[in-house]
């Protein structure tokens, strides 16, 4: 059962900030990874602070994230150090990181998941656009409805906006204004929200309401990206042309969190054509565009993480082509996680499909 | 030789008699493989697998200084260890060869020529883009433990025991119930010479227990088997008999002084009585009885009873024995574990289960035999002997809703109890059969030796049996209904007694077998073999052979020949004393490895493991086999298979895609 | 089937599972009005095998089907025998090639009518269209009749539904254009 | 509860089944839903004559069913149930006769999304009866009659040959069951009406073999079975066993008057069975 905590009359930065200065002051943790401004720029990166009196410019509410910061939790917590380490996260970000922990890529072993609620992130360019006009873009963006329908079209979809599996969630949704809400996830989190002395509450009734209206509104637009997209790679001859314009820059798989090799096969010589043979193509086809392996990249990607790729749209954002790469990757990803019953980062003990053997797959019978 | 030399390939194309040159244009694929690159020489001839043809490739590699060979024929299952000799004749690495299968893949199955002379033209071209990529391979001896081991004691794992011992092996007999002996143990005579199936089958009981070069392990079980060809180590687990082996004499006063009496005997089919205390039948090996400890006062009720210790003269109860772990050394592994009879009752409309007087073969064979629960008179349960009796062939096989295979026993069976009820009680005998299938040494003519006898055969699949009577002068017996197909009349016979010769399955707990072996199962459960024609007893997996009845339905004289056959098998493995280890055998680029461990999870010969030092994953070359199923899981191309590495697989589909 | 354009029974859904009988007659075993039927329900699927349709088109057999699913339930191939027989008797229906004496079909179209008129069917009226190919089989029913009456178990008006005509337009609407001869 | 009610065409006529089902029914407070303008289900007469008009002629009722607004249709008789069920499911498998059947009832100003379960008034019985707290009837020996079409061909509902479930009602209700054989074989259907002669054997092989196994009552699920095993009894001088309904039965449990269940429409008395004791 979890144990909930109100902060009332407080901006929802402020809260947070509030209960992360007294996580760091009280040493309940040596150190916190949490999204922050830079003195050079608007959006916020994730940062990791040891001091609590570095933390002025920490904004983990702001709708941007230049990163799906699953990556950089992982570098930090790739191995116990007997530190103690609390994790700001998106609901996303937490689902990426649970991944790369069942991949064997970092543990949770002394590591405090702090998960928010996410209304979602904008593209970079938009949030600066706003930034400059508005200067705080937090804020408005918690209340004004309008801004809320600035963010990506991948977020727009995305049921999955309140935190799971985090140690302590804070949620905003369904909240009067300047009020947080605190829930304990763990134990751990349990214990921590009593150190931290914050006022008992309830789980507000009209929460359930909010993140229900939410949720179909996601659930709707998402079946519309997914028939769209379907629609538009159901041949290979259809999925070429929606890649045509890949330049191979592998930006999408810079971005992606759950791609974790250390070196990708892609920079290997694996997929690389002899001279003689590409000839010969050209000679018998009359042309062949180079390079040649890019469906072959896509397509292995596609195999390599359909299982556990969690909705982030971070190669979308990244893609120079505009090519919706993450619109291919989500449509395909619901269909095989759906076929084996798999919702990546629902559970750090749920084993990856592939290493798993299962009778109803060995009969080939859908489940 | 030296990989560094530029590829000098010679291509071989083989007319295979008649099976490829009259649908490919031999010459026209030679001639232009001819003008590939790295191509030195295209060659066709008659029979490449021919001792001309081989010389042909030994001499141009000696002449023509080849680096690279690749033949294009049949399916490299036929003929890869062929030409890999004779390119190691010639003193190259054998695994500088590579096979286009021109036969089974395009000649057999293009119905075009012209197609087909293309299509071979971008399959040898294939073959030459990947043989580019070729490295030399080396393979490894490792020597092979001396001992076998036999799963399941019927007469196929007593027989591959005796067989294997014979030849001076060191044999571990892993069998689970008390006693050896298996299903025919519990028959009295066998089709189709009626010789006595005790008669036969207990001599060789004995011989199994008193060899010196088998070891027996009854009430046991295999627990684990690990490692590979020639070194599997085996965990047999022996569960307590709560009866010391040593100091049992087999005097049998435990067995009558047990006040525990009332529990249905499993070896006569429920058909009688045994105690808590118990062996199976008087002829048991060994002589030894257990206790069943779900039954016994002691074990299972936690009363005071104890009066098999209190009257066993040597002392030899042990109710606080505890199971035992044995650790085997094994070079090779006979899986024998046998059949069940299908059982009956969910085709309710033979009644199984409801008519006392429907018996199951099974059932039946016990009822007449001599040891059985009617010291072999066939009586109904109400002691009298009965004067009509009905036997229905195809009972649960050959039925897509129970089992779709003929059971191939039962026909012959049906009639060996058609004989016997002739001769025993003089009853009328009604044959119910779909079709009657007899192909077997002297079968057919004991087919004809019953047909003389007066049994009658109805050619009919029984539709119904029921205890509605249409006579009141029939009340109390039951009627069999069916179609007489031959003459198309409905006919309902009133008998005494209902036979139903119900079909084969895989022995209860093979798939659990199957899956400590790593063997597969076909669709019926039945083991899989290597190849069905011509390696009917080995299995996918090295050194692990099958006989019996746990590969499919056979009788009793195709089972003995197996289980020779399977020990023969075993005997070849142990007498060479060494296995060369695969060459193909993954390897993982520590560079590359991310150490997700995803490799170690879908490996299923535990041939991977950690190196919690450097993060990374290491293959164990011994036990590895090559599947690939490391290479499939591992996402950054760390895990590869050698002789299957992406690059030479991706200069085959290169060319391929042509 | 066979690739026969001149089999009329081509069209049948499943008709392929025939190819998998193995003539065990279980079906006829267990088919309770069997010994009224010109064929065992097995033999017409040998027949069709054979090609020979005209066997078949005139056959008794399928009006003989009391659609218990015996047959069906126990057949070793899982051939779907009852659903067959009512596709023969459509097919038949349709060719009109139904055995002129046979009563079934007469019943059949009697209650088939009756549906078609008023939407339900009403014993009384069945029987009596009925009656009038086979005065004698109505005449024998007559003792039972007063007897039901006596018990007020026999409808003589006929039950409709609200609108009649619109069961007898379902009809139209579902009418399959008769094959040319 | 409120179910939602097939009667078929056979049920106001039939002995009692209609006044029985309504007693228990008004008693278990189980509101029967009736389907406004039902019509004839086709029963085994249309599939032989057109396929897509059988399954339409059922089919309309899934349509009246959706506005009603209920997830299930209950009917009490086999042939009935075994229609809608064979409709139900080939509208389930077949897109094609789906579209089709959708076309003609469009046509016909109805509409069809969702195909209902098809139920049969004993499973909505078995969960509604309260156990029996009575032994007034515990020496009334009864025989279970199923018919062919309640459990075949789905063999969903029960087993297909040898049932149990109307055996475990009798019993829970509070009477005497007699197991026997003939449980589900056949009675001669439709074809009793007109071949009198070559059906009436089959009715007296269930009639005999129910009497022989000792039962004083048979019990029906259906209609049709229940005037053939009634009917057949009315010639001969063979043991004359009522043939009542479960639904009679369940009412009499229930403490409800004979005549309130229309008891007195068999053809075959019943007084003095159910007076005896």
């Amino acid at each position: 059962m979890s144990v909930y905590a109100m902060v009332k009359d407080a901006s929802p930065t402020v809260a947070v900030k509030a209960a992360l200065t007294k996580l760091l002051s009280q040493n309940l943790v040596d150190a916190v990874l949490v999204a922050a401004k830079s003195p050079y720029s608007a959006l916020p990166m994730p940062t990791l602070f040891a001091e609590a009196s570095a933390m002025d410019g920490i904004d983990p509410l702001a709708p941007a994230a230049p990163f799906n910061a699953a990556r950089q939790a992982a570098t930090v917590s790739r191995q116990a150090t007997g530190k103690r380490l609390a994790l700001v996260l998106r609901p996303c970000e937490i689902r990426a990181l649970i991944e790369l922990v069942k991949l064997n890529q970092c543990t949770l072993e002394n590591v405090v998941l702090i998960g928010i609620d996410c209304l979602g992130r904008m593209e970079n360019e938009v949030f600066l656009r706003h930034a400059s006009a508005l200067g705080d873009v937090t804020s408005e963006f918690q209340k004004n409805t309008s801004l809320q329908d600035d963010i990506t079209r991948t977020c727009q979809m995305c049921e999955q906006f309140e935190p799971a599996h985090a140690d302590i969630a804070m949620s905003t949704l369904g909240m009067a204004e300047n009020s947080v809400l605190f829930a304990s996830g763990s134990e751990t989190g349990e214990a921590l929200l009593k150190e931290l002395g914050l006022s008992p509450a309830e789980n507000p009734a009209q929460r359930e309401t909010v993140t229900k209206q939410l949720r179909e509104k996601r659930a709707a637009c998402k079946k519309e990206v997914f028939a769209e997209t379907s629609e538009k790679i159901n041949s290979i001859e259809k999925f070429e042309k929606m890649i045509g314009t890949c330049l191979n820059c592998y930006n999408c798989r810079q971005a992606c969190p759950v791609c974790y090799c250390r070196e990708c096969v892609f920079l290997t010589d694996v997929f690389a054509a002899r001279p003689e043979t590409l000839l010969r193509r050209a000679q018998k086809r009359g042309s062949v565009k180079l390079p040649t392996d890019t469906t072959m990249f896509h397509l292995t990607r596609l195999s390599h993480i359909a299982h556990s790729c969690v909705g982030c749209g971070q190669c979308s954002s990244v893609c120079p082509s505009n090519i919706p790469v993450a619109d291919i990757f989500t449509t395909v990803a619901a269909q095989v996680q759906a076929a084996y019953d798999y919702v990546p980062g629902r559970d750090v003990q749920e084993p990856i499909p592939y290493l798993i053997f299962a009778e109803k797959q060995k009969s080939g019978e859908p489940k | 030789m030296t990989t560094q030399n530029k590829p000098k390939i010679g291509v071989y194309i083989c007319h295979c008699g008649m099976n490829i040159a009259p649908k490919v244009d031999v010459e026209e694929v030679a001639r232009y493989i001819q003008e590939l690159d790295h191509v030195t020489v295209a060659r066709d001839y008659k029979f490449m697998c021919s001792n001309p043809g081989q010389d042909m490739i030994i001499n141009d590699i000696k002449e023509l200084g080849l680096n690279r060979v690749v033949v294009a024929s049949c399916s490299p299952r036929m003929h890869e260890k062929t030409f890999r000799n004779a390119v190691r004749t010639a003193g190259l690495n054998p695994y500088y060869f590579q096979m286009a299968n021109i036969r089974e893949q395009v000649s057999w199955v293009t119905k075009d020529s012209q197609e087909a002379t293309e299509k071979a033209k971008s399959m040898v071209a294939a073959a030459v883009a990947r043989v580019f990529f070729h490295q030399p391979l080396d393979t490894r001896e490792v020597t092979v433990a001396k001992s076998v081991l036999v799963i399941g004691g019927g007469i196929a794992g007593m027989q591959a025991a005796l067989t294997s011992a014979n030849a001076g092996y060191q044999v571990s007999l892993v069998e689970r119930e008390p006693s050896i002996g298996g299903h025919m143990a519990k028959f009295d005579k066998t089709f189709p010479t009626l010789d006595c199936a005790a008669c036969i089958m207990t001599p060789k009981m004995v011989d199994v227990l008193q060899h010196p070069g088998i070891t027996l392990y009854t009430w046991s079980e295999v627990e684990k088997v690990e490692g590979f060809i020639g070194n599997f180590e085996v965990t047999v687990k022996k569960k307590p008999r709560y009866v010391d082996e040593k100091k049992c004499t087999g005097c049998g006063t435990c067995m009558q002084k047990c006040p525990t009496k009332k529990i249905l005997s499993e070896f006569n089919e429920g058909l009688s009585f045994r105690t808590a205390i118990y062996t199976p039948f008087p002829q048991a090996v060994p002589n030894v009885p257990v206790i069943d400890a779900t039954h016994c006062r002691v074990l299972g009720q936690n009363k005071k009873c104890g009066v098999c210790a209190k009257f066993c003269e040597t002392k030899a109860i042990d109710f606080d024995q505890k199971p035992e772990f044995v650790t085997l050394k094994i070079g090779a592994i006979i899986t024998a574990t046998g059949f069940q009879a299908v059982n009956p009752t969910s085709l309710e409309q033979y009644g199984y289960g409801r008519f006392p007087e429907v018996y199951t073969s099974m059932e039946f064979e016990r009822l007449n035999n001599a040891t059985g629960p009617t010291s072999g008179k066939v009586l109904m349960k109400n002691g009298m002997v009965p004067k009509r009796v009905a036997i229905i062939h195809c009972v649960g096989s050959r039925d897509t809703r129970h089992k779709k295979y003929c059971s191939r026993v039962c026909c012959m069976y049906s009639m060996k109890f058609a004989h016997l009820l002739r001769e025993k009680t003089g009853a009328e005998v009604w044959e119910f059969y779909i079709d009657i299938r007899s192909p077997g040494k002297l079968y057919e003519e004991f087919y004809n030796r019953v047909q003389e006898e007066g049994v009658r055969f109805i050619r009919g699949r029984v539709a119904e049996i029921t205890d509605m009577v249409e006579d009141p002068g029939d009340e109390g017996r039951l009627t069999v209904i069916a179609e007489s197909t031959l003459t198309r009349r409905t006919v309902r016979v009133p008998v005494d007694m209902v036979v139903l010769s119900v079909g084969l399955e895989p022995a209860r707990g093979s798939e659990d077998i199957g899956r400590l072996l790593g063997l597969s199962r076909d669709g019926d459960g039945w083991f899989n073999e290597l190849h069905a024609k011509l390696a009917p007893l080995a299995t996918p997996i090295n050194g692990i052979f099958l006989a019996g009845c746990c590969q499919g339905p056979k009788d009793i004289p195709d089972t003995v020949a197996q289980a020779m056959g399977a020990a023969g098998e075993a005997i070849a493995l142990l007498a060479k004393g060494i296995v060369t280890t695969q060459a193909e055998i993954s390897r993982i680029d520590p560079d590359l490895c991310s150490g997700c461990k995803s490799c170690i999870e879908s490996c299923t010969y535990s041939a991977i493991r950690f190196d919690e030092a450097r993060k990374v994953a290491v293959v164990n070359e011994a036990l590895c086999m090559g599947c690939g199923s490391c290479a499939a899981a591992c996402p950054s191309s760390a895990a590869g298979v050698k002789h299957f590495t992406d690059k030479q697989v991706m200069g085959e589909i290169e060319a391929l895609l042509m | 089937m066979s690739q026969n354009d001149t089999n009329p029974f081509s069209a049948i859904a499943h008709l392929e599972s025939i190819k998998q009988c193995i003539q065990c007659g279980t079906c006829s075993g267990s088919c309770p009005l069997a010994d009224l039927m010109d064929h065992a329900p097995r033999e017409l699927f040998a027949l069709l095998r054979e090609g020979a349709f005209d066997e078949v088109l005139h056959s008794n057999t399928p009006w003989f089907c009391v659609s218990c699913y015996a047959c069906m339930v126990r057949c070793p191939r899982e051939i779907p025998v009852t659903d067959l027989m009512y596709a023969f008797k459509e097919v038949i229906t349709k060719q009109g090639t139904a055995p002129k004496n046979l009563k079934m079909p007469d019943m059949y179209q009697a209650f088939s009518h009756n549906i078609k008129e008023t939407g339900k069917v009403t014993e009384s009226q069945v029987m009596a269209r009925y009656g009038m190919k086979h005065p004698l089989d109505a005449l024998k029913n007559i003792p039972l009749a007063i007897k039901m009456q006596m018990r007020g178990r026999l409808e003589l008006k006929a039950q409709k539904v609200a609108d009649p005509k619109s069961i007898t337009r379902l009809f139209e609407l579902t009418e399959i254009p008769k094959d040319k001869p | 509860m409120k179910i939602c009610f097939y009667p078929g065409c056979s049920f106001a006529t039939s002995a009692g089944y209609k006044e029985s089902t309504e007693a228990v029914c008004r008693k278990l407070n189980i509101e029967l839903n009736e389907i406004p303008d039902w019509n004839c289900c086709g029963a085994t007469v249309m599939f032989g004559e057109n396929k897509l008009r059988a399954t339409t002629l059922a089919a309309r009722h899934f349509a009246l069913v959706q506005t009603m607004g209920f997830e299930d249709l209950v009917t009490g008789c086999n042939a009935c149930y075994a229609t809608l069920r064979k409709a139900a499911r080939l509208l389930d498998r077949d897109r094609e006769l789906f579209q089709k059947t959708q076309e003609v009832l469009h046509n016909l100003g109805l509409e069809l999304d969702r195909i209902p379960k098809v139920r049969h008034l004993l499973e909505v019985l078995m969960e509604a009866m309260p156990d029996s707290t009575s032994d007034k009837y515990k020496t009334l020996s009864v025989g279970a009659y199923y018919g062919c079409q309640l459990t075949r061909p789905d063999q969903e509902l029960d087993k297909g040959w040898y049932p149990e479930i109307l055996e475990h009602f009798l019993a829970r209700i509070g009477f005497s069951v007699k197991e026997h054989s003939a449980r589900t074989q056949c009675c001669g259907a439709s074809h009793a009406v007109i071949y009198k002669n070559e059906c009436q054997g089959l009715s007296h092989r269930i009639i005999r073999e129910i009497a022989n196994k000792g039962a004083q009552v048979i019990t029906t699920v259906c209609p049709l079975c229940q005037f053939n095993l009634d009917q057949a009894q009315t010639q001969n001088n063979e043991p004359r066993l009522p043939v009542t309904y479960f639904t009679q039965l369940a009412g009499l449990a229930l403490g409800l008057a004979p005549a309130e269940l229309g008891l007195n429409k068999l053809l075959v008395s019943a007084d003095k069975v159910l007076t005896r004791p």
